[in-house]
């Protein structure tokens, strides 16, 4: 009853109506409308884009996506450059996760070239991408608070993402890009005492996960702004090609991991998390249980992985390596989704085309402009991070 | 895409009454810089002492640089403790962090956010790209060199710079302005048609005015 | 695998397939048929997900390679169907009304490569690149390094040296 | 005529020991919200420093006539509702100019700075501050139900509109306090004073992430100063109004400084475990329990 009361009875009559394309016919000149410009010079925008919005009152009616901040032209420098050249810039793509370019890259040549990488490297390899994952859903939990205005969720995120940068910088020396993985292997063993720290760090996110489970997701004011929010309707997923954990909030079971299995994820026991309610509270929730999935499939790696071993496999001369010609696609899971390389050969030292499949290249454009219409203009800032959208990965 | 929004045209007042309009003319104040005259002696050194102690980083992340913010901001660096603090307007806030490579459609949002800053302004530019291009030397979309559209005040090199390395640099930042020397706008200010000349030599769709305040 | 191509090969005339490894293969259609059988494979032999759309430029041969990449979320497997199309007036039929996020990368093949597809809404629309005015950068005769010396005014100081080259020179001068 | 003049001075000066609180509070907060973010946050100086350096500015730029009315009007509110506040009960130095209505007066003063705002900020044409001055405009109308409802339950109760006498009848003991003779005003009241610290959940109005930042969005160099000095003193008058509604008042500066530390510290808490509400949330939330508690404390005064 109070309940009733207190709703406003919303009258829709005054709003315009939709044409065939399910658009409304936006006419300026009528002083109805306001253009609003969401970015690039915006703190509530993913990375370096922008939404042109066209606001009524409070609601977005139309957004149109605007990409290309941060155009470099990977797909163009990676054609004049040798292979092993290409290595160091290829995870410049993607700043979040710099280790599944590197990861796709080297597959993808290995692929090509024929080459086995030996079970050390794997392991290995299957570790860092786990830790990249980890780091990657920590960044973005304090982006999705942040952009509901908690901010006090990103300080301890970004605290904890910083203990797995170090674990990073003690592995590959570089904190935020690695080129650990070479075209045919790693580029190093775990060092001493690793595993020790690596536990320490992963006990300390459990206990803040369990902090932040209480001051995020159990807080009224939280569900209240998220829960029915940005709802994506599971017969999207296939038309918008919708990958990874936003496919999952919506019921599809979609895990590169368990679906196409690469490096030694068969050997660990996983299941892909899957949500009902497919709005922006699900999809948080979704990646919460996979960031501590993460962190319990780190500890199985952890358990499994050799201390010692060959790391790389006998790769020609890399100044000199002629990379048979073909093509091939080599893809993995990443936080976003689907992360994929489609590279083609044709037998030269320098790659013919290299093509970056990133998640968020469906995710920010077509599908977050079907989405972001009707929302109110403040929740545009959570409903676009919810996503997890990253620019650099739609233009590269 | 029209750029009918930046030509003349009629515009329909609520009122019903015609109105002409000229974007470019009546929206915008395009009158070029001046060059402002500092305080004299101890005022001035007053001045500086406070413009250094209390830098408001514009927050645009137009490069990859960006995700190097977050840690300096948050428990590890806590870049607050030196008077770093964010600024989501370009109104508000008086150091401006290029963080990383500067594509050509970066450029032309960065010189209007740039240009929107008040007098005096300082300029931070982290990573190789933006010094000669770095990683992105051959590529036909990223600028190599920074200070040739903007007066730069501090370089921080590297692929990505650290956070202690950006605690370093805005520590630099400081001292040149408290000795005086942070005077980017006003050398902006000096030198407008050359910054001007080269802006326009690779922002190929001019759409807005040569100067916007 | 194996039993859809040849389930395939009932309707189309599939020029060419290639098995890369067990769950990716691919094909090579004509520019006609390409869409139908698109079309096909996703309705009837259910490869619902488009997971890429692509174009290599093969200058010597000149023609454009278009690679639309589709993934079957049941079997797992992953399709490649590759249509050639001449790169004089590079035109292709557009694929917007199979998959929503056809029409981004329509839009991105157009101003990267110079393919057409007319019919997908915006594909002129600039979407990455703002006020270019030379030919599509990614075609194989755009020199982006000279493009970007010409333009960018680069910092005296830098030398570049062929690796292989260079590593010579400077590790065995004698040889 | 003497009177008068020092009356003025001895303004004057609790204007400026405000002030001076005002700002090492501002540092403060941001202090105890950084340590539960595990840092150290800024020094406790630093909105001086932030201050000097806005006034040094050398370029402004101008919007029209209008643009300055926003903070002028905002730091009017803000003098304006310290001024008639008696801030040290019982000190004829710090008094100020406490007289028999007062009570209404400061509810007046309260929405006073936000009007002048909405003007200023409006003719800047920014849209992000036409954005933020209508959701303002909407939360604050929306809190102030509750608080005026709370505050004519005091006036009822005490049988005054004197701010002064209010404090004085709360003397003697802690359970005087309204807080315990009058606990659903002082409930209503205190869920008001969350909104009118524009802290989470109701900091929609300046919220970053949506609209940077708001009505201010185009104010800069001293302009901005005006509005941070405002800053300083609007919440520290604020905090003295509702200590003197509702704890008692202060006979001291000491007594003023524990109390009113504590009372903030309650918006502080909330803010920081919060994300924030959308307007036309804030607005039912505002228009739902507190409200009823509010006629529920004027009722109860009336009528028990």
């Amino acid at each position: 009853m109070s309940k009733k009361l207190l709703k406003w009875n919303e009258d829709r009559t005054l709003f315009p109506e939709k044409n065939s394309e399910g658009k409304i016919d936006v006419d300026y000149d009528s002083h109805k409308f306001m253009k609003i410009w969401h970015g690039p010079q915006h703190p509530g925008i993913t990375g370096n884009m922008s939404l042109e919005l066209t606001l009524l009152g409070d609601e977005v009616m139309d957004c149109e996506t605007h990409v290309g901040y941060l155009h470099r032209g990977f797909e163009k420098l990676m054609e004049r450059r040798k292979y092993i050249q290409c290595f160091p810039i290829v995870c410049r793509v993607a700043v979040p996760e710099p280790d599944f370019n590197e990861y796709c890259f080297a597959s993808a040549m290995e692929e090509l070239a024929g080459i086995e990488v030996p079970e050390a490297a794997e392991w290995l390899r299957t570790l860092v991408l786990e830790m990249s994952r980890l780091q990657s859903f920590l960044a973005w939990m304090g982006g999705q608070a942040g952009s509901l205005g908690q901010g006090i969720i990103g300080q301890w995120t970004i605290y904890l993402r910083d203990l797995i940068l170090d674990r990073f910088e003690e592995l590959t020396g570089g904190r935020i890009y690695h080129m650990y993985m070479l075209p045919g292997g790693v580029r190093g063993l775990l060092p001493d005492g690793f595993r020790q720290r690596m536990t320490e760090n992963l006990d300390e996110i459990d206990r803040f996960m369990k902090d932040v489970k209480k001051v995020m997701f159990d807080n009224a004011v939280f569900k209240k702004r998220t829960v029915g929010m940005g709802v994506i309707d599971p017969a999207w997923i296939h038309p918008f090609g919708i990958t990874g954990p936003n496919a999952r909030a919506a019921g599809v079971a979609k895990d590169v991991r368990k679906d196409n299995p690469y490096l030694k994820y068969p050997e660990l026991d996983f299941e892909p998390v899957v949500g009902k309610d497919s709005d922006i509270y699900t999809r948080a929730d979704v990646r919460r249980r996979d960031l501590l999935m993460t962190v319990d499939l780190i500890r199985q790696i952890m358990a499994k992985i050799p201390d010692k071993g060959d790391i790389r496999a006998k790769t020609p001369n890399v100044l000199h390596w002629k990379v048979p010609a073909g093509e091939t696609y080599s893809r993995a899971e990443c936080t976003r989704g689907e992360y994929g390389y489609y590279m083609v050969s044709d037998g030269t030292e320098y790659p013919r085309r290299i093509n970056v499949r990133g998640p968020s290249y469906t995710h920010a454009v077509a599908l977050l402009e079907k989405m972001i219409v009707n929302a109110n203009i403040a929740d545009v800032a959570g409903l676009m991070v919810s996503l997890h959208t990253y620019p650099p990965e739609i233009e590269r | 895409m029209g750029k009918e929004y930046i030509e003349k045209r009629t515009v329909i007042s609520p009122e019903g009454n015609p109105i002409e309009v000229d974007p470019l003319k009546d929206y915008f104040c395009d009158a070029a810089p001046k060059s402002c005259k500092s305080a004299s002696g101890i005022i001035e050194k007053f001045a500086n002492w406070a413009r250094s102690e209390s830098l408001w980083v514009l927050g645009f992340g137009t490069g990859c640089g960006a995700i190097e913010m977050r840690p300096l901001m948050t428990p590890r660096f806590d870049a607050y403790r030196f008077g770093i603090q964010w600024r989501p307007t370009p109104r508000q806030a008086s150091v401006f962090v290029i963080s990383g490579y500067l594509s050509v459609k970066t450029l032309k949002r960065v010189v209007r956010s740039y240009e929107q800053m008040q007098n005096p302004k300082f300029v931070v530019a982290l990573g190789s790209c933006t010094i000669n291009g770095g990683m992105y030397w051959d590529s036909y979309n990223t600028i190599n060199r920074l200070d040739h559209y903007m007066p730069v005040d501090v370089y921080i090199a590297g692929c990505m710079p650290r956070p202690e390395a950006l605690l370093a640099g805005f520590d630099k930042l400081k001292h040149i302005i408290r000795e005086g020397r942070g005077e980017g706008a006003n050398k902006y200010a000096e030198n407008f048609d050359w910054y001007k000349g080269n802006q326009k030599k690779i922002i190929k769709d001019w759409d807005m005015p040569d100067y916007n305040w | 695998m194996q039993t859809i191509i040849e389930n395939l090969q009932k309707h189309f005339q599939v020029v060419s397939y290639h098995q890369q490894r067990e769950n990716l293969g691919f094909l090579i259609a004509s520019k006609e048929v390409a869409v139908g059988l698109i079309t096909h494979l996703r309705d009837y032999e259910g490869f619902a997900h488009l997971v890429l759309l692509t174009a290599v430029d093969w200058i010597e041969d000149e023609h454009f390679q278009l690679t639309y990449l589709l993934h079957h979320p049941e079997k797992k497997v992953d399709l490649g169907v590759r249509v050639m199309i001449s790169r004089e007036n590079a035109e292709m039929y557009s694929i917007h009304h199979l998959w929503e996020q056809a029409r981004t990368y329509q839009r991105e093949l157009r101003e990267m490569f110079g393919i057409n597809f007319p019919g997908s809404p915006d594909v002129d629309k600039p979407f990455i690149l703002e006020g270019w005015e030379e030919i599509p950068p990614y075609r194989r005769d755009f020199d982006t390094k000279e493009y970007s010396e010409k333009t960018y005014f680069p910092r005296p100081g830098r030398e570049t040296h062929d690796p292989a080259e260079y590593m010579k020179k400077k590790l065995y001068p004698n040889e | 005529m003497g009177t008068i003049v020092t009356k003025i001075l001895y303004a004057l000066l609790t204007l400026f020991i405000v002030t001076n609180y005002g700002l090492i509070l501002s540092g403060v907060v941001h202090k105890i919200g950084a340590r539960v973010g595990r840092r150290h946050g800024i020094r406790f100086y630093q909105p001086y420093i932030d201050l000097i350096k806005n006034y040094t500015f050398r370029t402004r730029i101008t919007h029209g006539i209008m643009y300055y009315i926003g903070p002028v009007f905002r730091l009017t509110g803000g003098i304006g509702l310290l001024l008639f506040l008696p801030v040290i009960y019982g000190s004829p130095v710090f008094d100020n100019f406490s007289f028999a209505g007062d009570l209404t007066f400061v509810l007046y003063f309260q929405f006073f700075g936000v009007l002048g705002m909405a003007l200023g900020a409006g003719e800047s044409g920014h849209p992000y501050s036409a954005l933020g001055v209508s959701r303002g405009l909407a939360q604050t109308t929306a809190m102030e139900l509750p608080l005026t409802l709370g505050v004519l339950a005091l006036a009822v109760q005490y049988h005054t509109l004197n701010i002064h006498d209010i404090v004085a009848a709360q003397q003697g003991s802690i359970l005087h306090w309204t807080l315990f003779t009058n606990p659903l005003a002082a409930i209503a009241m205190m869920l008001s004073f969350l909104a009118m610290m524009g802290r989470s959940p109701f900091d929609v109005v300046l919220a970053p992430q949506e609209i940077p930042i708001g009505p201010p969005t185009e104010y800069h160099s001293a302009l901005l100063g005006v509005l941070q000095l405002n800053r300083a003193i609007f919440p520290a008058a604020k905090l003295i109004l509702f200590m003197n509604l509702l704890f008692g008042g202060a006979t001291n500066w000491g007594e003023l400084i524990i109390k009113t530390f504590f009372i903030y510290m309650w918006s502080v808490f909330v803010g920081i475990a919060y994300p924030r509400f959308r307007v036309d949330q804030s607005v039912r939330w505002y228009l739902g329990i507190p409200l009823l508690i509010g006629v529920a404390a004027i009722l109860v005064v009336k009528y028990f």
